[in-house]
């Protein structure tokens, strides 16, 4: 019974280890990030895992409800979700950027042409 | 309900870069209906604004700026990276088994300032949404520091990316441009989203303004309102959706919503209250929070979308 | 009843992702996409019912209406820049 | 009367969720894109339309009704749209329907799996 109380979490650490695995296993930088974004998912998988509470309902306060989730961690995810688009979007430009100036976006192409020039 | 995770797990791990993209759509889609599951309503509504328009968008833009295919990677140290990974992740599962479980309501978490947020916003904010009145009240401080985070990451890419003479010789624009008249001819799509684009916005509008009493808010709002202003750039190109919105008119929206943000801080701090303390706004501490919030809300509704729009057309707009 | 509701459009969800994974088309799997989107509108409205605050149903709205997006630029990139066919950099989409 | 109501209800719900299912098999199991679409668009008109409508009568006339009402328009509205893009994307893509082949047609039958 304990353990089936602890299977979202190791769903959580599965999924965290898949971006895991595809940032560091991946040579493409977009692929990479999409790792990153897996890997951010998870995290906030995990806070809203957290915070919910047994028999309690959304925190929206209504008549006759008295169990709700915790609050915090909603707030914290709701704006970590915003700012992750924010931050991806830089990293893709920093990608695009890289095409550029290498022309290529893959990892180990561009150490190549670091040594020779 | 988890196992709805798994398949996107399954998913993301697997294909090409094209598909890749459709897996990450797919999986913030199941990402969004977990988070409900969870009684997060609001971060499931942020989740849906994001990840199915926006991210997907960008990441589109990044592929046609890039190249799309994925070259085939060399097995060597992928093996390595493997053991690394499952011997992670053991320890991780290792710590989990002193977490509390699922949905055990004596846990830690719930037992600090929560319950006081609970208790206490219905008097003292006067707002049934207590996401709302956590985000924008309580913790002011650190929304608005994810606003300028926002801010930041606009201004980045901007940097980055923005600069006009930066492609340097002009063959074609990719994800919108001129090249995609037979997508503005086409009269089902361009009459269909005409019709939607005003529905959107609106909408936009009502999730910002009904924010502290349903799911919604600024982030929200935001995000939707850039979705709007997105779709017509893809229907119609991105030279006339400028002419709508144009470059200056989006910066200056991106600072006026954070400048509104803290001034309106530091207008509690000249009445006599604390930094972003809202109860001095107004004769009566609730109307005053309440005012407070919906101003810091809007605030963030500006800055948000104008963030999104900039760095959408800054992609858009690069020259390959 | 309405968790009977629930379980057949998860069952249906559970088909759309595997029409996704296995491709094979990229418009397989943006038809796919589409229809779980679809999908998670009503998951979203009925299991607001489920849990008696159907007050959610903005949520659903919201996916009603950036689902629509995400598709448009999805086919429109495709259509226009020839995922199809592998590319290198430059052939994309000159028209 | 509310008898009635409430059969009628969940007459529709039921309904609803056995296209939705029939949907998805048929979004699995057909041959090609374009026939695939049809099991999409009976997910859409069908099987939301039948939920929709069994979740409105029991919602009772309040303004969860009004924003059910809503998300069937919008559902009805942008599904054909987003289906006629793709359509149109899949054809120009040079996906032939079936029974359309042409010599150098290699995707009808969903054989190119390498094709991402």
């Amino acid at each position: 019974m304990e353990l089936i109380g602890l299977i979202n979490y190791w769903i959580v650490i599965v999924l965290m280890m898949t971006g895991f695995y595809i940032v560091i296993a991946h040579d493409n930088l977009v692929k990479k990030i999409v790792g990153l974004n897996i890997f951010q998912v998870s995290v906030f998988v995990f806070y809203i895992t957290m915070a919910k509470v047994k028999g309690g309902t959304a925190p929206i306060l209504a008549e006759g409800i008295t169990t709700y989730s915790n609050p915090l961690p909603h707030v914290l995810i709701l704006t970590a979700i915003v700012v992750g688009v924010a931050t991806t979007a830089l990293g893709l430009a920093l990608v695009v950027r890289i095409r550029d100036a290498y022309g290529t976006i893959e990892d180990n192409d561009f150490e190549n042409q670091d040594g020779e020039p | 309900m988890g196992f709805m995770a798994v398949i996107g797990f399954a998913v993301a791990r697997l294909r090409n870069l094209f598909a890749v993209v459709m897996l990450t759509g797919l999986f913030s889609l199941t990402a969004a209906v977990l988070y409900v599951i969870l009684d997060a309503v609001d971060v499931a509504f942020t989740e849906a604004a994001v990840g199915a328009g926006i991210s997907t968008v960008l990441m589109l833009g990044t592929l046609a700026l890039t190249s799309s295919e994925e070259r085939v990677e060399k097995s060597g140290g992928s093996k390595w990276a493997l053991v690394l990974v499952v011997v992670t992740g053991c320890v991780l599962v290792y710590g989990t088994l002193d977490m509390p479980p699922f949905g055990d309501p004596t846990a830690a978490i719930h037992h600090h300032v929560a319950p006081y947020y609970l208790e206490k916003s219905g008097q003292e904010i006067g707002l049934p949404n207590v996401v709302t009145s956590v985000l924008a009240s309580y913790r002011g401080y650190d929304t608005l520091g994810e606003v300028f985070v926002i801010f930041t990451a606009a201004i980045g890419v901007l940097l980055i990316i923005g600069r006009p003479q930066f492609g340097r010789r002009r063959s074609h624009r990719m994800l919108v441009g001129e090249l995609h008249e037979s997508m503005r001819t086409n009269v089902i799509l361009r009459v269909g989203s005409k019709l939607l684009i005003p529905v959107i916005l609106l909408f936009a509008l009502y999730v910002q303004w009904h924010g502290d009493f349903g799911p919604g808010g600024g982030f929200q709002a935001g995000v939707i309102f850039a979705s709007g202003f997105i779709l017509y750039a893809l229907i119609f190109d991105i030279d006339t959706a400028r002419t709508m919105i144009p470059a200056r008119t989006t910066r200056l929206f991106l600072v006026f919503g954070v400048l509104l943000y803290t001034g309106v801080g530091v207008a509690g701090l000249f009445l006599g209250g604390n930094f972003l303390d809202y109860s001095v706004l107004a004769a009566n501490p609730v109307s005053g929070q309440h005012l407070g919030i919906l101003l810091v809300e809007f605030g963030v509704g500006l800055t948000v979308a104008a963030a999104m729009i900039s760095i959408f057309f800054t992609f858009a707009h690069q020259e390959h | 009843m309405m968790a009977a509701v629930a379980l057949a459009v998860l069952v249906t969800m559970a088909l759309a992702v595997f029409r996704s994974i296995k491709g094979p088309t990229v418009y397989d799997r943006i038809l796919a996409v589409n229809a779980f989107g679809t999908l998670t509108v009503v998951l979203i409205s009925v299991y607001g019912f489920l849990s008696e605050r159907p007050e959610f149903l903005d949520l659903a709205l919201v996916y009603a209406l950036i689902n629509f997006i995400g598709t448009i630029a999805v086919s429109k990139y495709v259509e226009f820049s020839h995922m199809g066919r592998p590319t290198g950099g430059d052939e994309l989409g000159d028209i | 009367m509310d008898i009635a109501l409430e059969i009628l209800s969940w007459g529709l719900l039921f309904v609803g969720s056995a296209f939705l299912v029939i949907g998805g098999i048929g979004v699995v199991r057909l041959p090609d894109v374009f026939t695939r679409m049809h099991g999409a668009g009976i997910i859409d008109t069908m099987g939301v339309g039948g939920v929709m409508s069994g979740l409105m009568i029991q919602a009772g006339f309040t303004i969860v009704t009004i924003k059910l009402a809503l998300i069937i328009g919008f559902i009805l509205y942008t599904s054909p749209t987003a289906t006629h893009a793709l359509a149109r994307a899949a054809l120009h893509g040079g996906v032939r329907p079936r029974g359309d082949e042409t010599p150098e047609d290699e995707s009808g039958q969903g054989n190119s799996s390498s094709k991402t």
